[in-house]
């Protein structure tokens, strides 16, 4: 399945390890994510707090060229997806609004091929594939999936599998092995930029999600988002310090589970990349080689 | 030949003011058909009345128009009188000069001439008016009551009193309904069935009430005084007339299953009486969860009946009874609020409905009235009430408010606070409305008496943290988030609309609205009634009400089921629709648009003229063609418009009367 | 003969309606305004004579799509009015024009038609004064077929598709002329009005008519049906009937009427008559509801019987003049030419 | 249903498969009728054809030319009780639904035998496809019990009343009021009464129509053009909201009036006002007029 | 349909049908247009009841035909009330919801809905054929319905779009 892959501007930067996992898994798993050709910034975060219609203007232009394309869009970005789906969904519920976001981007958009999230596409096209290619099942890990907000509100248009109890990631944490844990906070906010600004707000909101992945028993926790991850994993030494005993929930994007789970070197996922050890528990459960070893027994 | 006769009234100088009623009465001379023209000050007086009987004598009259006031004011007036002087008194014509004419203009010479258009079209529809003749259906002297909850247990006693045979029809195997299921009432904090067993009693005990429990209406047919209805009675498994009511099948029977009636909270035996002031106290075999019927082994209870009452072998039976009045008092069910994920979808055992919670605090309830929290029976000591669970929540529930659910969490509240040492009660709602008699003070005594807590927001979710419920929500007046730490949560869940209320609304024959509530005819004047003559309305069916507004509701509907059956015969106003069949296709276009279900197909055989191409010889066919009830027929005429060949034409209001109107002019 | 070229032919018309009131073929549901021109587009030949205007879009290729028969028996006729005032009734007789009119265009199987109606209005021992107005005071131009339709059959009804020798004035058609043949004293009479337009056309031809592509001979059909009353054929032709009016109407020979009347006020009663369609249901409908001709079979093989046989034994000819109207618009072809094979091919027993 | 859809390779064989069918159905007398088409008198038409004999069979044809909707003659065996076999082409299915739907036909009585269509011409320009077929919804029968499926099948519009209808209908819609006055009292004025547009029609099932009714006298017996638009209008009021596009209206139609064009404007301001699906694709469909939304739009207020 | 050159203006020759019955209907400053009301007994007739209680003043313009339900009114009526010389029609009827007969006025909405737009399809000017809910309480609301609407109907002249000008042409021609 080809889809035009929206990496958006974090999945080069703070998102990279994201990038970088599904980039080795999704040839492997018959998914062919083609890199949207000039594409543009969806202007999440700051588009629509200055202007609602530039808000939908700026993703519209990305899904104009993937619709050129015959393309959905695949968009692994909580954010980007959220203003992408904004987009799609002011399009096709107002043909006024239709019309002038087509004489802005100046091209046609008519909504046909449907936004799709980075963890829909996998969930959708690859898990029959996915079992076929698992050689190291993660078996005995407890992971929290962690859903964040904004891939499943609002719930007029996200269409996430259940805006309050979601399900895909746990799906996947299953299929390669692992244990889901059951927890209240799959899908409570991160704070997204509130622990720089207003750090108070921001690390009660982190410091929630930790305690409660922590209290239901989950090793680590599994996340679709490059901002939640970025949240939970930076903010994690910082927040252990104040409360007088660490933290120590490695995060990892599903992707690289998955990644893991079919084999491949941790270094190709990133995974030496986080700020909380993310190896030390895969060496632990055996998943990967230890440290030591790793030099010479890596996978060919 | 048609004689009509023009009678211009002056309304004093109402009419006379602005139009000039001599020259009316003139013009009125040279119409087509006019045989007879006069005015008069006062045509709806004694003497004027007595003139239009004189001239209708002396002049021949056989259509009369009056031409006066609105027809809304004196129609009835003058057609008694025209009917005084041998006229059917449908052929008179009302000319709106008044209302619609001298009141509303004050150029004299147009209003004049617009009341003689005015005349001049009554005349025309006069000339086409036929004599209509009101039909008679008799009325059968016996009521149903569908629903044994308190509604319909309090309809059927009023009905019964006044002398009227009633069947009181419920499908659980007690009447009683929710209220059985209810611990205190509010605001008097009266045990409920205190209060309700004895009206129970008295319904069994009523010469005039038979109640038919464990029993469903399978069908309506019929129309205003002669319904028949045809009533399933399921299989029981145990004979009424044998038992005795020992209960001694019930204490022995091995096969368990969850009690509906404790809101599934304890086990009740498959051969059950819901609870224990059941009427009629007599068992019934659940057949899903009775070991016999599972495996075809056991038979205790059959064994150990000294009576012998118990039969497997008993089948469902239909029984079709006629009822010249029906009372649907088919209550309410609670919002599932399993559909509330920040909730917990249900899978927190802690979290209850308030009818559980009834059950909880009720002394013959599964915790002999202890309140001890499912989950592990412990004593809760932080209970936290959550209101407009699924009501007032387009998103998730209802738009409605159910008018109930503040008081009740005021008496919950306030029994959390009196059973449990030391415990807290906060109260999560939007609004507190509590407009009935002595609501408010009762509320006030909740928060001021007994100390609850409340807080004006909404809970935005609730989660599980070493044991304890978190409730997290918000404080809309402080403007702040609140967490509670609680050992119960309690959701005042929405009243909604009984499941199958659609289905069973079709079936016989009322309407019902968004919600699935069954409609009233008039949301003001006519709050008891349906749009099918002789159905009447009584407690939550026709949405959510409290104990005192059902029973109050249940005696309006009882009052005008009395006011029907007291007559032996019901005349119908004679303005119906009417099919010709000759030019009726039974194309049944007609059918979907009568409000009433009036109109039926029937099957009729006939010979035809000619050939039925390549027929037999016999040449007899079979068509259907529309028939209108004359009972059931309200006179709307929205039939006539979808019938397009105008095989259907409203009495009254003929396509050739209204044409004759606007060819008039 | 004398003859015009086709491109100069609104001179001559000019010239007539001047002095008569001249009726052309024009195409079919047209609106002339003030500055257009506008009619419905379709391969349906719609076209009907109406009365001549400057710039209507004019039709010259095959007979006209419905008859001429209403310029001397109008679909509705208005007769007379009735107005009762002060409780009397007096008439008021419909005034009668007395303008010449000029039937212009006219082909030989409608001349024929024409030819029966006067059979049926003017010569059966009564003279209808409403069809005599209108007819006495009618000049015909008659065209010549070059061109016909698929539907045409004339010449199986003996007819000169090029010749209408009762008409006043026989038009040819010369290719990119008209030529003109004066063939009566009116002829003469209204030629002279153009005289003016036109030029000597010696020794010119007319172009030969196509051959027609129905071939449907008359013979012994008549005489064949005076035994089919009973025949089971009509009940196999009749089902697919669908009762519509179209074929009457369009039949140049159908002269049925029916006489009503409106009222446009409670004063007033106005007696008209208009076509009626021996096809419709309710055309022998009675008043207590009987009908004679219930079912359609007896409705089908009663047209046919009248065209083929009742009228030549009334009026001394087969009343169908082969212009294939029916042919080419009965919605079931459930038409006359048809029927004539049919006829031929049934089967009787002595 | 598989084992009654027989598969032709090109629409010169869907006649064969015709005659074999319907000589089946006569041999087993499981219908005593059969209609279809036979060729008619000129190459360019073709006509209804009543097969009651199974060595007749041979007369039906399938071609460019047989415009006819056949689903109106089943009027004539209501209430006989008689089974009979029909042919339809996607269009006509669509109108015995209708006739279903109206109480008209026991679907049980009928046997629907389906032509998948290829496509209707011209009569009087044989190389132009029918006016018909371009506002063609369904070439394949939406209801049947045998289907003659062949490959070249051929729909005017993929959507209902679609582009064709609009193109049309617009023609009408960029005139002022009074040119389209001027416009439609012109067609009016044309018409000759003949009432083949109606009777015709599959939808106009009436038993007596009101327009042929003296009390109420609805439309005077005279031709005039006030009658004649009232008897326009209130047909295309009364098919409102079930005419099946068929065309049959407007191809009877002897001097070429635009009937189909009040049809259009109806079936299309229904789909945009009650956004109802065409009428009677399935037997289930409730005619528009004879339902309501308390939803639907609000004008009057 | 071929149109010659774009624009077109009124067919010379029906003007001239028509002529006869422009001259009836003397046009005028104070010519006061003739229009039909057809009005639901339980609503909008109770509504004009109500407007002549309270004494609310209206022109004369205005004829009440009452039925008893919107429902009742086919548009057949509607149609007839041109044809017989109306300029202006008004069907009126409870709102939506508040049907005496529960749900004839939804019928009435659909049909209307329709039927407006024929009406206009055809050429019929919007502003002489109203459809409107005017409820028992709605007095004013009938006198200023029925005010709009022979305000709006007044330029226009009288109306002659699919009028019966046979039938008024022929009134006149009696006079002669």
């Amino acid at each position: 399945m080809r889809y035009a892959y929206y990496p958006g501007c974090s999945l080069n930067s703070s998102g990279l390890e994201y990038n970088m996992s599904a980039q080795a898994i999704a040839p492997l798993l018959g998914i062919d994510l083609f890199e949207l050709p000039e594409w543009n910034c969806c202007g999440a975060s700051s588009a629509h707090l200055q202007d609602h219609t530039l808000a939908l203007a700026l993703p519209a232009r990305n899904l104009a060229i993937g619709e050129d394309l015959g393309l959905s869009l695949a968009i692994p970005c909580a954010a980007c997806l959220s203003r992408c789906k904004a987009t799609e969904h002011a399009v096709r519920s107002s043909e006024e609004t239709h019309t002038l976001i087509e004489s802005l981007i100046d091209r046609p958009y008519t909504a046909a091929y449907p936004v799709k999230s980075l963890l829909e596409v996998f969930i959708e096209s690859s898990m029959d594939l996915l079992q076929d290619k698992i050689t190291k099942p993660l078996t005995g890990l407890k992971a929290a999936a962690y859903y964040g907000c904004l891939q499943a509100r609002p719930t007029d248009y996200m269409d996430m599998d259940d805006p309050e109890y979601p399900q895909t990631i746990d799906i996947i944490i299953e299929a390669v092995g692992a244990e889901p844990v059951d927890w209240a906070h799959k899908t409570e906010c991160c704070g997204n930029g509130h622990p720089t600004a207003y750090p108070k707000i921001g690390s009660r909101l982190v410091n929630r999600i930790l305690k409660q992945a922590e209290i239901s028993g989950a090793e680590c926790i599994v996340c679709a988002c490059p901002m939640c991850f970025f949240n939970l994993d930076m903010r994690q030494k910082a927040l252990g310090q104040k409360r007088g005993r660490p933290f120590n929930l490695p995060v990892y994007y599903y992707t690289q589970l998955m990644g893991i789970a079919m084999g491949l070197p941790p270094q190709k996922l990133g995974i030496d990349k986080h700020s909380v050890n993310a190896l030390d528990l895969l060496s632990q459960k055996r998943y990967i080689p230890t440290a030591g070893s790793a030099a010479e027994g890596g996978p060919a | 030949m048609k004689k009509v006769g023009v009678f211009v009234c002056h309304c004093g100088t109402n009419i006379a003011q602005t139009v000039n009623c001599e020259q009316l009465a003139e013009a009125a001379k040279t119409l087509p058909g006019v045989a007879y023209s006069t005015e008069y000050k006062y045509m709806c007086s004694d003497p004027g009345q007595t003139m239009i009987k004189k001239a209708i004598e002396e002049h021949n009259l056989d259509r009369v128009v009056v031409a006066a006031c609105s027809p809304r004011m004196h129609e009835a007036t003058f057609r008694k009188c025209v009917n005084g002087a041998g006229l059917n008194p449908y052929l008179l014509e009302i000319a709106n000069i008044r209302e619609q004419c001298s009141w509303v203009h004050s150029d004299k010479t147009k209003a004049t001439a617009k009341a003689e258009d005015l005349i001049r079209m009554a005349v025309a529809k006069a000339l086409k008016n036929e004599k209509l003749t009101p039909s008679v259906i008799p009325i059968h002297k016996r009521a149903l009551v569908i629903g044994g909850g308190i509604a319909g247990i309090q309809a059927a006693l009023d009905i019964a009193d006044t002398g009227y045979q009633v069947d009181l029809v419920e499908r659980e195997p007690s009447i009683g309904g929710k209220m059985a299921q209810i611990d205190k009432t509010f605001p008097t904090m009266d045990c409920s069935a205190c209060i309700l067993t004895p009206k129970m009693v008295d319904a069994a005990q009523h010469p005039n009430i038979t109640i038919i429990a464990y029993s469903e209406v399978e069908k309506v047919e019929g129309y205003v005084g002669n319904f028949d209805v045809t009533i399933r009675r399921k299989a029981t498994c145990v004979d009424p007339v044998k038992c005795t009511g020992c209960g001694l099948c019930s204490q022995k029977c091995p096969s368990k299953t969850d009690s509906e009636f404790e809101c599934n909270m304890s086990q009740r035996p498959a051969i059950y009486s819901p609870f224990p002031q059941a009427i009629p106290n007599k068992p019934v075999i659940d057949q899903e969860a009775c070991r016999y019927f599972k495996t075809g082994k056991c038979k205790i209870c059959q064994k150990i009946c000294a009576s012998d009452a118990v039969n497997f072998e008993d089948q469902d039976e239909l029984v079709t009874i006629r009822y010249g009045a029906i009372v649907v008092a088919t209550g309410y069910s609670l919002y599932d609020y399993n559909q509330y994920g920040e909730y917990g979808y249900g899978q927190y055992p802690d979290v209850i409905s308030g009818l559980d919670f009834e059950r909880l605090v009720n002394a013959s309830g599964p915790t002999m009235g202890k309140i001890k929290r499912p989950s592990d029976g412990q004593e809760p000591k932080t209970v936290v009430f959550i209101k407009c669970v699924g009501s007032r929540d387009a998103n998730r529930g209802h738009d409605y408010c159910s008018r109930a659910c503040c008081m009740y969490t005021a008496k919950h509240a306030t029994m959390v606070r009196d059973k449990i040492k030391d415990s807290q009660a906060v109260v999560f709602y939007m609004d507190i409305r509590t407009p009935g008699k002595n609501y408010e003070e009762f509320y006030l005594r909740a928060v001021e008496e007994y100390g609850v807590t409340y807080v004006r927001g909404r809970v935005s979710r609730i989660y599980m943290e070493s044991g304890n419920l978190i409730v997290q929500g918000e404080d809309t007046i402080l403007g702040t988030q609140i967490l509670v730490v609680a050992d119960m949560v309690v959701l005042a869940t929405a009243m909604e609309a009984q499941p199958d209320a659609a289905e069973f609304a079709r079936k016989i024959g009322i309407t019902f609205d968004q919600n699935n509530f069954f409609n009233e005819a008039h949301p003001k004047l006519r709050p008891v009634e349906t749009f099918s003559a002789g159905i009447y309305l009584a407690g939550a069916c026709q949405g959510p009400k409290d104990i005192p507004d059902s029973v109050a509701q249940a005696g309006a509907a009882a009052a005008k089921v009395v006011a029907l059956l007291s007559k032996d015969e019901m005349a119908t106003e004679p303005i119906v629709a009417e099919v010709n069949t000759n030019h009726c296709s039974g194309c049944g276009f007609c059918v979907p648009v009568c409000p009433y279900k009036a109109i039926s197909l029937k099957t009729l055989t006939e010979r035809v003229h000619g050939s039925v191409a390549w027929g037999p010889a016999g040449k007899e066919i079979t068509r259907q063609v529309a028939e209108v009830n004359k009972g059931l027929c309200q006179g709307c005429g929205a039939c006539t418009v979808n019938c397009r060949s105008g095989a259907l034409d409203l009495l009254g209001f003929t396509n050739e009367q209204i044409l004759a109107e606007v060819d008039s002019l | 003969m004398r003859k015009i070229a086709k491109t100069r032919i609104d001179d001559v018309l000019r010239a007539l309606a001047s002095h008569y009131d001249l009726y052309v073929p024009v195409e079919g549901a047209t609106t002339r305004t003030s500055d257009v021109t506008l009619w419905q587009e379709g391969l349906v030949n719609a076209s009907r004579f109406r009365l001549y205007e400057e710039g209507l879009p004019l039709y010259w290729r095959t007979n006209t799509g419905l008859s001429p028969k209403d310029l001397f028996f109008p679909q509705t006729e208005k007769m007379y009015t009735a107005v009762s005032q002060n409780k009397t009734v007096e008439i008021y007789e419909e005034p009668a024009d007395a303008k010449p009119i000029i039937l212009f265009g006219v082909r030989s199987c409608d001349m024929a038609s024409i030819d029966c109606m006067d059979r049926v209005f003017l010569q059966k021992g009564y003279e209808d004064t409403y069809y005599r107005n209108r007819r006495q005071r009618t000049h015909i131009f008659a065209l010549g077929c070059s061109t016909h339709e698929d539907a045409c059959f004339c010449t199986s009804m003996d007819i000169d598709p090029q010749a209408a020798p009762a008409a006043d004035v026989q038009i040819s058609d010369l290719g990119d002329a008209f030529g003109f043949t004066p063939q009566s004293a009116k002829g003469q009479q209204t030629l002279a009005y153009i005289d003016g337009f036109l030029s000597d056309a010696y020794a010119a031809t007319p172009l030969p008519t196509d051959p027609m592509l129905i071939n449907v001979p008359l013979a012994g059909v008549t005489e064949k049906l005076e035994t089919m009353f009973d025949h089971p054929l009509w009940d196999e032709l009749s089902p697919r009937c669908i009762g519509c009016g179209a074929c009457t109407f369009l039949c140049p020979t159908c002269y049925c009427f029916d006489i009503n009347h409106k009222s446009p006020a409670h004063t007033h009663i106005v007696k008209q008559r208009s076509w009626d369609s021996c096809m419709f249901i309710d055309y022998t409908c009675m008043a207590g509801g009987h009908n004679p001709r219930p079912s359609k079979t007896e409705r089908v093989r009663n047209r046919f019987l009248d065209k083929l046989l009742y009228n030549r034994q009334r009026h001394g000819r087969v009343f169908c003049v082969g212009c294939g109207r029916c042919v080419a618009k009965c919605p079931v072809s459930l038409e006359i030419a048809t029927v004539i094979q049919k006829i031929q091919a049934a089967e009787v027993n002595p | 249903m598989n084992e009654n859809v027989i598969q032709v390779s090109g629409k010169s064989e869907i006649s064969q498969i015709m005659r074999e069918i319907a000589r089946d159905l006569l041999q087993q007398k499981t219908v005593s009728l059969v209609i279809g088409w036979e060729k008619g008198i000129l190459p360019n038409k073709s006509a209804p054809a009543f097969i009651t004999q199974s060595h007749d069979t041979d007369k039906l044809v399938f071609d460019e030319y047989c415009y006819h909707n056949l689903t109106k003659y089943l009027l004539q065996r209501k209430g006989s009780g008689l089974k009979t076999a029909i042919f339809v082409k996607g269009c006509d299915s669509r109108s015995l639904v209708g006739l279903v739907q109206d109480n008209q036909v026991p679907r049980e009585d009928i046997c629907i035998i389906g032509i998948s269509c290829p496509g209707l011409m011209e009569e009087r320009n044989t190389v132009i496809p029918a006016k018909k077929c371009e506002t063609c919804y369904t070439s394949i029968p939406v209801e049947y019990d045998f289907l003659i499926d062949c490959p070249d099948t051929k729909t005017g519009d993929d959507e209902p009343g679609g582009s064709f209808a609009h193109r049309e209908l617009s023609k009408v819609e960029n005139m002022t009021l009074d040119q389209r006055d001027t416009y439609w009292q012109t067609m009016f004025q044309g018409c000759i009464r003949c009432y083949a547009c109606r009777n015709v029609c599959p939808v106009c099932s009436c038993k007596e129509c009101c327009f042929d009714l003296t009390s109420p006298d609805w439309v005077g017996k005279g031709n005039n053009t006030s009658d004649n638009s009232f008897y326009h209008l209130v047909r295309a009021m009364h098919v409102a909201g079930r005419c099946v596009s068929c065309g049959e209206c407007e191809r009877v139609c002897p001097i070429n009036l635009p009937v189909m064009l009040l049809n259009s404007k109806l079936s299309l301001s229904i789909e945009e006002l009650f956004d109802e699906p065409p009428a009677s694709m399935n037997l289930d469909d409730t005619a528009t007029l004879s339902q309501f939304k308390p939803e639907d739009p609000e004008e009057f207020m | 349909m071929t149109m010659d050159n774009g624009q077109w203006t009124m067919d010379n020759e029906m003007q001239r049908q028509q002529g006869t019955s422009v001259r009836l209907d003397s046009v005028g400053k104070d010519w006061d247009p003739k229009i039909l009301v057809f009005a639901c007994q339980y609503c909008t007739y109770a509504g004009a009841d109500l407007a002549g209680l309270s004494r609310l003043q209206y022109p004369t313009t205005t004829r009440v035909i009452r039925v008893p339900c919107s429902g009742r009114t086919n548009p057949q009526f509607v149609i007839r009330a041109f044809q017989k010389g109306f300029d202006g029609v008004l069907v009126a009827g409870c709102h939506p919801g508040d049907c005496h007969f529960s749900t004839g006025n939804y019928f009435t909405r659909r049909r209307y809905l329709l039927m407006t737009r024929l009406m206009e399809f055809v050429g019929m000017d919007p502003r002489r054929f109203r459809v409107c809910w005017i409820s028992g309480s709605e007095g004013p609301k009938f006198q200023q319905v029925v005010t709009e609407l022979t305000d709006a109907i007044r330029p226009l002249g009288p109306n002659h779009k699919l009028r019966d000008t046979e039938l008024s042409s022929l009134v006149g021609g009696i006079g002669r």
